[in-house]
Formats: C-alpha cells, sequence, structure tokens
C-alpha cells in the first residue's frame, strides 16, 4: 500500500517539544522534560495513522504540537497544500498558521471540557464557519443543521446548549466542529477513551464512514490497541517522547519488531476466557521513564528483557526494516517477538 | 460577535413541535424542555431561587437602595433640621388606631412629649405623653427640598399635619435632629461609597487581574507580589494613617472621594485574584483551545468565551466586597477620621453614639447602627446565594 | 519577606510625610506653644539626624539607618520622647490581644465548622451559618458599645481597659495577670465574632471538600470507628487550609483590635496611634504602622512554616 | 452437607438515592451470588449501578443514598448466615466485618489514600483495627505485606507518602491495605481502569497471584470486557441497576443469551487483525436513571425488540439452566403467549 502513496499530507521532521522546568524563587530554568523528542513521520492522505504508547509517552503532547498548541521547540511539520506547495507549519507565526487550521482539525478526547457550556450547540459548531467567513445568518444555521444531521444528530437541537446531551452525543458535536471546514486531516486526540463501550463503537463507526464520504485523514491518538487495531492503516508507537517503532498496522501487530511494542501487546486483555492464559504474558517491570531525567542509552532498557550493555550506552536509531517497517532498536532484526494472538492462530 | 449570535437567536426556526416525524430511528422526539435550551443565566437564577434566605436577602438589597434613592422624599425632616427643645427625645411609636369613648377607631398619630425632672440626678428628661396626639399623614407639606438636586418640592411620606410639631419615630440626637431622617440619609452616602469603592476595585482589579492571568510570567509574579504585599497589611492602621492626612479644610465632596479611592486601593486584591483565578484556569480549557482552532481571534476570545464564564462569579465577588466596604467606611467616620460632618453616613452617626454617658440616656442612637447590620448581612446573604449559584454546571 | 518588610517601611514612610508642613516646623511650633524655645545648635542636630532639607530617599535612608543601628524611630513631639520608649508596652499588649483572640476563634469555630459540615442543612448547621453571617455584618466597635452599654446599664460599671484602676501602674504580678485575664475576655469576644464566623465557614466547606473524598470511603471500609475516622482523615487534612487562613486572619485581627482598643480604651496601640494621627504626630504613627504590619507578616510566614511542617505535600515538594 | 459453595448472596438488593430532582434508582432489584474462593465480575456501563451495589455489600451507601430492600446473606464458614443489610451502616457488628471479613479498591488510587498520611500509617492501622497485636509486629506484617505485592524496598517505603509514588504502586499499596487481614472477599471497584495496559496486567495478574495464595473470592467490577475475560470465573451483566444476566464466563462469552450481552460484545474492537469493518453498535444512549423505560428496561435499544410486549411487560430475572440466569422476555412463556 505504502509504495502508492508518493507524497505525504503531512511530514514530521524533527518534532521537538521541551517544557521548561522551573525551580526556586527566581523561576529558573532548571531542566527540560522531552515531552517530544525527535520524532519523524508521514501521513499519507486517506489514511488513518494510530499513535500509541502509555501515558506520558508524550502522544498527546504530540498532537498539540502539531496543531500549534504548542509551540514546537524544533523541527519542521511539513503540509503539501491542495495546489501541491509545500509548507513548514512549525514556523509560521499565529497570523499565518490560521488558514492551515481550516484544513487540519481537531477532535478533543474529553467532550465535557471541549464544549463552551454557555454557548448553543449552533453557536459552537457555527465558531469556525463564522470565524473563517464561510457563513452568516440562515446560511449558517442550516450549515449547522447539515452538519449535526451527518454526525447523526437531529438538526432541531440546533439551540440547546451540552448540558442537554449525554457524552456520546456531545462527543458528536465535537466531530461536527472538527467538520465544519471541509478538513483534510483530523487529529482524534483521544476521542474514543471517555465513552461508554457501546457509545464507543458508535462513534469509531462514525469516524469510519465520515472518513469513507470526505476523503478524511486520521492521525489517531489512543492508548487503547484494540481501538487503534480496528481504525488504524498504520500504527507508531511512541516512548519516552521518542518514535520507537512505526508499520502498517497489520505487520506490526502480527510480528512487532520492538520489545516495547511487543510488551504492549502482550498486556492487552483478550476479550475470550479461552485464550486465557495460553501465552503466558511478558510482564513489563517498572515504570515509564521520567521524561525529564531519561535514562542512557536506549530509554527502554531498563525495562527491556533483551537488554544488553550496548542498550545502555547507545541510542538506536529508527531503521527501516522493509516495506515501510520502523524500529528503533539494536536487534530489531534479530529479535523474534511475539504479537497478537487470534483465533485462527490459537 | 456577539452581536451575529443575537441576531440568530432572533431568527425564528423551525422548532420542533412534539408530533413531527422522527428525522432518524430513534424513538419519538421529546418536546424540548425548559433545561435543555436554557442558558447559563436562566440556569443560574433557577438554581439561585431555591435559596430562600438570599432571595428575601436580594429584596432587602432593592429596597435599601431604593431608600437611598428618595431619601429626601421619604425622610420627614432634612438632615440638618434640628429642634433644640427635643434634645434626646426618646421615640414615638406610630399609632394607627386610637380610642375613643365608644371603643377603637383607625387613625393616624404619635403621641406628644411631657418634660419630667429626675429627682435624684436633677436632669430634664423627654417622656412620650399619652394623653397628647400628634396627627400625622401620609405625603404631607413639610419642609422645602431639592429632589435629586432638579426640582423643588415639600412633599414627605409621612409627617405631622401641622408643620413644625415634634415626630421623631426613631428619637431625636443631641441636637434635637430626628434619628429616621438622618439614616435615610445616611442611607445613600454609605451605600453609595460602597458601590463606587466597589466599582474603582473592580476595575483596578479587572486589569490588573487580567493581565496578570492573561499573560502570566513575570509581569502576573509582579502583579501577585504587590497583591501578596497588601493583603499582608492590617488594613485598618493603613487606612486610618492615610485618611488622617486628609486636610480638614478639604470640602466634603473630595473627603467622599478620597476615602473611596483609599478604601479600594486594598479592596481591589480580592477582585484582581478572582479574575486572574478565572483567566488562569479558562486559558488551558479544552473549549478555549478548541476556539482559537476554530479561527477565533484573541478579543473574540476574552469576550466570547472566557468573560460569560467568570462574568458570574465576578458579580458574586462584587456582592461580597459591598458590604466591606461599607463596614470600612463606617468604621473610619466612626472614629472621625473618614467623612465628616455636615456629611451623613451611617458612620458619622455612630459617632454620636461614641460617648457611653449619651447611648445611655439615648439607645435609639443605635439605629443607624441596626442599618449597617440588616444591610451588610443581607449582601451577605446575597452574595453567598450568587457564589453558590455562580456555576451551574457542576 | 524581606521585600515586603522593606515595601512596608516605605509605605510608613511615605504616611510619616503624607501632612503638609515638614516635620522641625511643627515640633518647633509645638514647643513654642508650650513656652518653650528651641536653642540653634539643637535645631541644627535635629536637621542633620532627619536629613531635613534633603531629597527625599535620604531622608528615609537616615530613617531606617536610624531603626536599624539604633533602634531609633524618631521622635514624638507630642509626647516629647523617643518612639521606642512609647511603642514597645503597647505593641506586646495588642499582640497578646490579638493571639488569645486567635486562639479563641479556632477553639469556638472549629467544632462548629466540623458539626456544620457532617450536619449539612440541620437545624444546627443553619443556625451556626446564621449567628455567623450575623457576627460578620456587626461592627466590631458596634459590637464593643453594645457591649459597652449593656454593661453600663445593666451591671452600671463600664467594662472598658485592660486592667482595674489599681494594677494599672503595679508592676507585673499574679494577681495583675488574673486581672487582664478577667479583662481579655471582652475584646476578645468583640474581636473574635467575625473571625469565628469567617473560619466556621471555612471549616465547613474545607471539610465538606474531603467529607467524599475515597479515602475516607477506604479509612470506613477498613472497618475505622466514624469518629474516630473522621478526626484522623478529613478533619486532618482539611486543616492545611485552615491552618493558612491565619494569613489573612491576622491582619484583619490586628485591624480590628486597632478599632476596638479605641472604643473599650484599652492601653494598645489603637488609642495611640489614633490620638497620633489626630495631632499628626507622624513618626510615632508611621513607626506604628510599621511595626504593626511587620509583626503580621512575621505572623503570617509563622503560619506558612506551620502549614509546611503539617503537611507533607508542602514539605517534600 | 459440607461447605457452603456461597460466600455471599445478594437478594433483590435495591439502593435508591433520594435527590431534590427525584429518586434515583441506582440499584432496582439486584439478585446474585458470589461463590468462595472464585472471581465474579459484574460488568455494565456507566450508569448501569455496578459500583453502588458494591458499596451496598459493605453498607458503605453516603445519604441521600439508601438501601431501601433486599438482604445481602454473609455464610461464615460456621453458624448461620448474617444479613449484612441488618446490621446497620456504623455499628460494631458491621465494623468488624469490614476491612476484617470484606475489603475494597478503588478506581483511582490517587484519591483512595490518605495525601498526608504515611504509607505504612495507612496499612498498620488496617491491622490494628482488627488484631490485638502490638504495634511493632503489625509494622512487621505490613512491610511483609507491602513485600508481597511486589513492592521494592518496602521497609523504606512505609514512610512516604502517596504523592511519591506512581498509580501502579499506588494502588499495589491499595492491595496491600485490602488484604493484610486476609479478608474472604475483595471487592475491586474498576482497580485497573485509571491505568495503563501495562501496568493494567501486572495489577491483574497480582489479584489472581494473591487469590490463589489466600484462596479469598474476589468481586471484581469493571466495563471492560477483556479484563472480564481474563480473570472472571462468574460473570454478572448489570443494566440500568438490573442484573440482565448472570452465569460461567465460558457462556458469557460462547453463548450469552440476553439482547444486551451479545449487543456488547459484538460491539467491542478485539485484536483479531481482520479486515477493516463496521463493528456491531448498540443505538441510542443508556437512559437517564430519572427516565427508566417502561417494561423492560433495555427495550428502547433492543435489536430483538418484541413490538407491544417488551414495553409493557417486566420480564423476570428467571434461571435458564443450572447457573444461568436471564432477565429477557425472550425466554419466558408468559411473554410468548401474549405474543403469540
Amino acid at each position: 500500500m505504502s509504495d502508492a502513496r508518493s507524497t505525504p499530507l503531512l511530514e514530521l521532521k524533527s518534532l521537538q517539544k521541551h517544557f521548561p522546568i522551573h525551580k526556586g524563587f527566581l523561576r529558573r530554568v532548571a531542566g527540560h522534560v522531552k515531552a517530544v523528542d525527535d520524532v519523524s513521520f508521514k501521513i499519507f492522505e486517506g489514511e488513518t495513522l494510530g499513535l500509541v504508547g502509555e501515558s506520558g509517552c508524550g502522544k498527546t503532547t504530540l498532537g498539540r504540537t502539531l496543531m500549534r498548541i504548542y509551540e514546537p521547540t524544533g523541527g519542521e511539520i511539513l503540509y503539501q497544500e491542495e495546489s501541491g506547495k509545500i509548507v513548514d507549519l512549525a514556523h509560521l507565526n499565529r497570523q499565518e498558521i490560521r488558514p492551515y487550521h481550516r484544513d487540519i482539525r481537531m477532535i478533543f478526547q474529553d467532550p465535557q471540557s471541549s464544549l463552551n457550556p454557555r454557548l448553543t450547540v449552533l453557536e459552537i459548531v457555527g465558531e469556525p464557519l463564522k470565524n473563517n467567513g464561510i457563513a452568516k445568518g440562515r446560511d449558517l444555521e442550516d450549515q449547522v443543521a447539515e452538519l449535526l444531521r451527518k454526525v447523526g444528530l437531529r438538526p432541531e437541537y440546533l439551540r440547546r446548549y451540552p448540558h442537554a446531551f449525554s457524552g456520546g452525543e456531545r462527543q458528536r458535536i465535537g466531530i461536527a466542529r472538527a467538520l465544519a471546514l471541509n478538513p483534510r486531516l483530523v487529529v482524534a486526540d483521544e476521542a474514543v477513551s471517555a465513552l461508554d463501550v457501546s457509545v464507543q463503537a458508535q462513534t469509531l463507526n462514525l469516524l469510519q464512514d465520515l472518513q469513507e464520504e470526505f476523503q478524511l485523514t486520521y492521525l489517531f491518538v489512543a492508548h487503547d490497541l484494540s481501538v487503534v487495531e480496528h481504525i488504524a492503516d498504520r500504527v507508531a508507537v511512541m516512548y519516552v517522547g521518542k518514535l520507537v517503532e512505526l508499520a502498517d498496522t497489520r505487520d506490526l501487530f502480527l510480528r512487532p519488531r520492538h520489545p516495547y511494542t511487543e510488551a504492549l501487546l502482550s498486556a492487552v486483555p483478550k476479550p475470550d476466557p479461552r485464550l486465557r492464559r495460553k501465552s503466558e504474558r511478558i510482564r513489563l517491570a517498572g515504570e515509564v521513564a521520567d521524561p525529564a531525567n531519561p535514562p542512557s542509552g536506549c530509554y527502554f532498557h531498563p525495562r527491556c528483557r533483551f537488554a544488553e550493555a550496548r542498550c545502555k550506552s547507545e541510542t538506536p536509531a529508527l531503521k527501516d526494516l522493509g516495506k515501510g517497517h520502523l524500529a528503533a532498536c539494536h536487534f530489531a532484526e534479530e529479535l523474534e517477538l511475539r504479537g497478537v494472538m487470534t483465533e485462527k492462530a490459537a | 460577535m456577539s452581536d451575529d449570535a443575537k441576531r440568530f437567536s432572533g431568527l425564528s426556526v423551525k422548532r420542533p413541535s412534539p408530533g413531527a416525524p422522527p428525522a432518524t430511528p430513534e424513538p419519538s422526539l421529546e418536546p424540548e424542555s425548559r433545561v435543555q435550551v436554557a442558558s447559563q443565566w436562566q440556569l443560574m437564577w433557577w438554581k439561585f431561587r431555591k435559596h430562600k434566605l438570599a432571595l428575601v436577602s436580594l429584596i432587602i438589597v432593592i429596597l435599601v437602595y431604593l431608600i437611598g434613592l428618595f431619601a429626601e422624599f421619604l425622610a420627614p425632616q432634612l438632615p440638618g433640621s434640628y429642634s433644640a427643645r427635643h434634645t434626646y427625645a426618646p421615640p414615638q411609636p406610630l399609632r394607627f388606631v386610637e380610642r375613643t369613648d365608644n371603643g377603637w377607631r383607625p387613625a393616624l398619630f404619635v403621641n406628644g412629649y411631657k418634660v419630667e425632672v429626675d429627682p435624684v440626678a436633677l436632669r430634664r428628661t423627654f417622656v412620650v405623653d399619652p394623653e397628647s396626639k400628634i396627627p400625622v399623614r401620609f405625603f404631607v407639606k413639610g419642609e422645602t427640598y431639592k429632589m435629586w438636586n432638579l426640582f423643588e418640592t415639600d412633599r414627605h411620606l409621612i409627617g405631622p399635619v401641622k408643620s413644625g410639631e415634634p415626630m421623631f419615630l426613631l428619637g431625636a440626637d443631641r441636637l434635637g435632629r430626628d434619628v429616621l431622617s438622618r439614616t435615610i440619609y445616611g442611607t445613600r452616602i454609605s451605600m453609595s461609597i460602597g458601590l463606587v469603592g466597589v466599582a474603582l476595585s473592580l476595575i483596578l482589579g479587572i486589569i490588573l487581574g487580567g493581565i496578570s492571568g492573561y499573560y502570566g510570567g513575570a509581569i502576573d509574579n509582579l502583579i501577585q507580589r504587590i497583591i501578596e504585599f497588601l493583603r499582608s497589611i492590617p488594613t485598618i492602621p493603613l487606612w486610618m494613617g492615610l485618611a488622617a492626612a486628609i486636610p480638614l479644610t478639604w470640602p466634603p465632596l473630595r473627603v467622599y472621594f478620597m476615602i473611596t479611592v483609599i478604601l479600594s486601593l486594598i479592596g481591589w486584591t480580592d477582585l484582581a485574584r478572582v479574575v486572574r483565578g478565572r483567566f488562569f484556569s479558562l486559558k488551558t480549557e479544552d473549549f478555549v483551545t478548541a476556539a482559537r482552532l476554530d479561527g477565533a481571534s484573541e478579543i473574540g476570545i476574552i469576550l466570547r468565551h472566557m468573560v460569560p464564564s467568570f462574568m458570574s462569579h465576578i458579580i458574586a465577588s462584587i456582592t461580597l466586597a459591598i458590604p466591606a466596604m461599607i463596614l470600612s467606611e463606617t468604621a473610619l467616620s466612626f472614629l472621625g477620621i473618614g467623612l465628616r460632618p455636615p456629611v451623613v453616613s451611617w458612620g458619622v452617626l455612630l459617632q454620636e453614639a461614641q460617648n457611653i454617658r449619651s447611648v445611655a440616656t439615648a439607645p435609639w442612637l443605635f439605629w443607624p447602627g441596626a442599618a449597617v447590620v440588616i444591610t451588610v448581612l443581607a449582601l451577605n446573604f446575597l452574595g453567598d446565594g450568587l457564589r453558590d449559584a455562580a456555576d451551574p454546571y457542576e | 519577606m524581606i521585600p515586603t518588610i522593606i515595601a512596608i517601611s516605605i509605605v510608613s514612610f511615605v504616611i510619616i510625610q503624607l501632612p503638609p508642613g515638614d516635620y522641625l516646623t511643627s515640633l518647633v511650633s509645638g514647643m513654642a506653644a508650650q513656652g518653650e524655645t528651641v536653642d540653634r545648635a539643637s535645631l541644627k542636630a535635629l536637621e542633620e539626624r532627619y536629613g531635613l532639607g534633603q531629597p527625599l530617599y535620604i531622608q528615609y535612608w537616615l530613617w531606617v539607618k536610624g531603626i536599624i543601628t539604633k533602634g531609633d524611630f524618631g521622635d514624638s513631639f507630642e509626647w516629647n520622647l523617643p518612639v521606642n520608649k512609647l511603642i514597645w508596652d503597647r505593641l506586646g499588649l495588642t499582640f497578646l490581644l490579638s493571639l488569645s483572640t486567635l486562639i479563641f476563634i479556632w477553639i469556638v469555630s472549629f467544632p462548629i465548622g466540623i458539626y456544620s459540615a457532617i450536619r449539612k442543612y440541620s437545624v444546627g448547621d443553619y443556625i451556626a451559618t446564621f449567628i455567623g453571617f450575623i457576627g460578620l455584618a456587626i461592627p466590631n466597635f458596634l459590637m464593643a458599645l453594645v457591649l459597652m452599654y449593656i454593661g453600663f446599664k445593666y451591671f452600671g460599671h463600664s467594662v472598658g481597659g485592660l486592667f482595674s484602676p489599681e494594677y494599672i501602674d503595679a508592676p507585673w504580678s499574679l494577681a495583675k495577670v488574673g486581672d487582664l485575664m478577667n479583662h481579655l475576655w471582652i475584646p476578645m469576644v468583640v474581636l473574635g465574632t467575625a473571625g469565628t464566623a469567617g473560619l466556621i465557614r471555612i471549616m465547613r466547606a474545607n471539610l465538606l471538600d474531603e467529607l467524599y473524598r475515597p479515602y475516607v470511603v477506604t479509612a470506613r471500609a477498613k472497618g475505622m470507628a466514624e469518629w474516630r475516622l473522621l478526626l484522623k482523615y478529613p478533619v486532618r487534612v482539611a486543616l492545611n487550609p485552615f491552618i493558612s487562613t491565619v494569613g489573612w486572619v491576622l491582619p484583619t485581627l490586628v485591624s480590628g483590635a486597632t478599632i476596638t482598643a479605641i472604643v473599650l480604651s484599652l492601653p494598645t496601640t489603637g488609642p495611640l496611634l489614633f490620638k497620633a494621627l489626630l495631632s499628626q504626630d507622624m513618626y510615632l504613627a508611621g513607626s506604628f504602622i510599621m511595626m504593626l504590619s511587620i509583626l503580621t507578616v512575621i505572623g503570617t510566614l509563622i503560619s506558612d512554616i506551620l502549614l509546611a511542617w503539617l503537611d507533607p505535600r508542602i514539605r517534600l515538594k | 452437607m459440607t461447605l457452603n459453595q456461597t460466600l455471599i448472596s445478594v437478594r433483590g438488593l435495591k439502593t435508591h438515592f433520594f435527590t431534590d430532582e427525584g429518586v434515583v434508582k441506582a440499584v432496582d432489584g439486584v439478585d446474585f451470588d458470589i461463590p468462595r474462593g472464585k472471581t465474579l465480575c459484574v460488568v455494565g456501563e456507566s450508569g448501569s449501578g455496578k459500583s453502588v451495589t458494591a458499596r451496598s455489600i459493605m453498607q458503605l451507601i453516603d445519604r441521600p443514598g439508601k438501601i431501601v430492600a433486599g438482604e445481602v446473606l454473609y455464610y461464615r464458614e460456621e453458624g448461620k448466615p448474617i444479613d449484612i443489610v441488618q446490621l446497620g451502616n456504623t455499628g460494631k457488628d458491621i465494623r468488624s466485618i469490614r476491612g476484617n471479613d470484606i475489603s475494597l479498591i478503588f478506581q483511582e488510587p490517587m484519591t483512595a489514600l490518605s495525601p498526608i498520611h504515611t504509607i505504612g500509617n495507612q496499612v498498620t492501622e488496617a491491622i490494628l483495627l482488627h488484631q490485638a497485636i502490638t504495634k511493632e509486629e503489625a509494622t512487621e506484617r505490613a512491610i511483609q505485606m507491602l513485600a508481597r505485592v511486589g513492592i521494592p524496598k518496602p521497609k523504606e517505603r512505609m514512610t512516604s507518602y502517596p504523592f511519591e509514588l506512581s498509580g501502579g504502586m499506588r494502588q499495589r499499596v491499595c492491595i496491600a491495605m485490602a488484604l493484610v487481614c486476609e479478608p474472604v472477599l475483595l471487592i475491586a471497584d474498576e482497580p485497573t481502569t485509571a491505568l495503563d495496559v501495562t501496568t493494567q496486567a501486572n495489577i491483574l495478574d497480582l489479584i489472581f497471584d494473591l487469590q490463589q495464595e489466600m484462596g479469598m473470592s474476589v468481586m471484581f467490577i469493571t466495563h471492560d470486557l477483556g479484563v472480564v475475560a481474563e480473570i472472571a470465573d462468574e460473570v454478572v451483566v448489570m443494566y440500568l441497576g438490573q442484573v440482565v444476566e448472570q452465569s460461567d464466563v465460558d457462556t458469557i462469552f460462547h453463548n450469552p443469551k440476553h439482547p444486551y450481552t451479545q449487543a456488547l460484545l459484538k460491539s467491542i474492537p478485539k485484536l483479531d487483525l481482520e479486515e477493516r469493518h463496521r463493528l456491531e453498535q448498540i443505538r441510542g444512549m443508556v437512559p437517564h436513571p430519572f427516565n427508566r423505560p417502561s417494561g423492560c428496561s433495555f427495550h428502547t435499544r433492543c435489536e430483538q425488540i418484541m413490538r407491544g410486549t417488551c414495553e409493557r411487560i417486566t420480564p423476570q430475572y428467571l434461571e435458564l439452566e443450572p447457573g444461568h440466569s436471564v432477565r429477557c422476555l425472550l425466554y419466558q412463556d408468559e411473554a410468548k403467549e401474549v405474543n403469540a
């Protein structure tokens, strides 16, 4: 698949986001949290790229830096406009970035806090349309009604306030807002994590339907690997601010090349009691490393069951192992790691 | 931007009628309930309404402001008019019925006074004489005054039919001035000093708190240190120091203004903290981030998303700041370093009660104090109720 | 803290300089009024000491230097005495009064606050709230006046002062301390009511925040008895913000003490400060304001230290 | 007859919340049994009443909530069963059961521990409340228990405060505190929801290992069917304050009867590497507790609804076959008759 995609819609080149740590009365900078540290990858038009990792691995920060909610500390965000022109979003100022926020939109994790409780649905969903001078008055109302219909909400709900909706419905309002400007890329930051199981399925289906209808590209940030496996074409795995593995979904889940990915996959509970303990789980000892004070060499080495002396001293580079499968492990080629067990495989 | 919003809400839309066929395979569409389309202020009002004490207080506060507003008309006498013959005259109860030979009949009058001589102290004192009657009427003609400095009239809400006859419903003071009238006039000054002082504090508080909370960083640090400093100083000694420096020769209006400035100099810190705190927490709210991504301008974000979110909290804080101002003014004037006669404020009036011996003979001099307590109490309850209702989305 | 104290000294100095006319002129005219003449030499010495005629910052510097190096706050021309001879006794009594009031406030508001929180919306809670609000609404001086009036009217004697007449000039003794205790309670009640009301509200709100936290349920699930649990967990956690309120209670107390003392004619700073202000005896007034403020700042600092000692989250981070 | 195989038997439990807006029937007639030494999972979406059920068993319902009906029978090793509901919620009797016989751990390990007391203080307290031993012995026990739940350097950790530990470590402390008196039942209320998958796996393993060692029963509350499949012996499925299905774990996953259970299982994404497809979804939302639908409360979202029946008739909770009970009119003759 990846061969057909020539130029990416978006390319991150060594993107960095370091947060300063202030200490003492004078708030001197005492160090940096390297929340996103030298991350590079491409997102191709029409695909869904999943981004996974444990909490504190920097996946949310990456999404927010890409949106320029956080100012990147370094690196480039190369975006290809419809005309084919390539711009570096990381180096535009606040005014220059605004037109690109029409093409790149975001869905937030918490449908409660991402909707202003003091505005009606019409005002919330209509905000991007109005601010960008696309519609107003009667026209705006019709467009918002149409958007609501698209995300499966009744257009009659236009005058209601967010508090009149359930969590799942609020997330649909958030999706409608993201779609309002006919975006090309949508960053979904844990968009289904806060939802109930039954509503989560509805929302995932909706996102898939919308992708087909509008040829959307998704960057799907999530911690739930089952959800990512379900929706993503390719998956990127982050650990302590760095990209450790990136591959086609099937490839990555079947045959991971980084011990961290293997451990993550092994930890996912399988919803079938008959698969229970067929394969011994890989216990991941210890905690996620502190991004303010990461270990030497490969950040994962203190928790890695294959770690050797080299891992402690040498930082592994992200290598291409063929067919677009990237992994940052010294032994990526040699290790035989376990992927997911399917019912058929078992 | 908000203009647009208003225009939309003015438009008639296809409201869902209860009988409309459902557009999606969901069960029937329930009619829109009031709650679902209730705005912030509506939800707040519903929540506030449950707080009965606050509701009563709201009415009292409105009444007190009305009294201040129509002081000239409501007061039976002018604040300065005195009757040397009625020094420390006790209160005359207002009577609504009189006894005649054939039973009771409605009438409006007060009893007159007679003089008794205290056999021990050999002092003249007034007592209410149940035998004599001074007829009283509503909307009576009395002393001439200039309503709001606009037009002259001599109508008073209540007064003796025969102008010049004594009527001291709350008693008279050392110079035979009507305590009731003076308390009513004092309402105007005391309540307005609360409002003006809070208005000044509000301007300072919103500007400095807003800057502090919106920009953060070094400027925030500086403003925070200033606030901390001002709050750590015992206010009354400081006020006393500043107020004592006001030259005695200044005209009353300038003194009034100076006192409000001094009071608000410290009052603004509370408001600034509230504003700053709100800005800080709102700045990182997802819905504000979302608005930024939706292409809203900075000013649009502040006016449309942030200000409405903390407006209610500000209103509650203001309500709670007014009583503090009133109490401070009262205290300073009471000490004689705030407002000074002939200006009439509650604090100035209470100065009359400073001497324990005069209070012992004329305890009715405490009436202005009752006005202070009732007003401050009502404002506190009101503010408390508003604060509880300020965030209807909990 | 050091910057705060410097700022306080500047404000105090500004207050000293506020009244029109300079200090020396007032001094000379004051002395002249008493029929004394000032000789040129001592005038010259005074001029030098206060830096009169020089820029304000030099005057400020000389004033501060005098305080730091010699404990010299300047002279009170009203009393014709150095300020530092006048202030220490009175400051001591002021802080004794404020501290004992603080303890009184705690003793009263602590149990009532707890009760109001655990019996939320009960009759007792409403009564406590209502009385608390009334306490907040009555100005200190009015309460003092009313108490004095009641004392005068029904007990026939005046209730002012901190000592009975026979002890005023007596040296300190056990009997004098007892006499002080006898007199202390009225100003304590007067000063304490407003603070008590405020702290009851704070304790109640703090405790309500904590009462339904999961760690309370955890403790209950361990099988702890309700009262022990309450005191060990939510009350203990709610205590921290309670302690930190000392920071603002103290300044209000000192403020209130000033006015109350004037009304009740207590031998504390209030009346003297007041008299000094009225007669524009500015070195005395400024020094009082400065010392009251600095002592309050120190009190606040102590409350911060106490808080850090009580709360491991502050101590260890 | 030897030992009763049931440890706790919940019968007709109703816990209602009397709020200003009205009565919320959070738990409205719940029946199930917790088997001795086994793991019972309670699954349900938010608002299904699973947490309230758990707290009702320990009599930990705060105002405005109240247990209005039903019994919670606790079968001790000897003697007659005790109805925990009858013990009230503050007395000595209930306190001697809490923490000693039945313990509880929570979803949020951050807030489940007092922020200003040391770990050691909180764990030893749990021992001293129920056992007449000295402080030193209790401390010794606490250290052993911390070591047993896999906390490195347990002795040093005794003087630490909760905020100095990570989420996973805090949850281990909670488990240590709950199990230090070797209870017969551990109630775990979504103990892994706030944790990462990797930490979750470790905690699940820990609970499993301790159960093997100590032989206690576990009542595990979760909304994650994956977790259920990993650890459950028995499963109870709840919807809107009622149990809709109970059976052993294999039956629930491979032969579910209630349309809600079936739909839930189909709606979760699985790591199965199937080609991209749409998930089966349950339509609509969980109704607000104030507007509980009439008849079968699931009828508004049910794919197999029998029009005219399910809206009217409230289904009974019936045993379909031994150990498998369902609350659904599809399996009730009475309803079938009406429908026919």
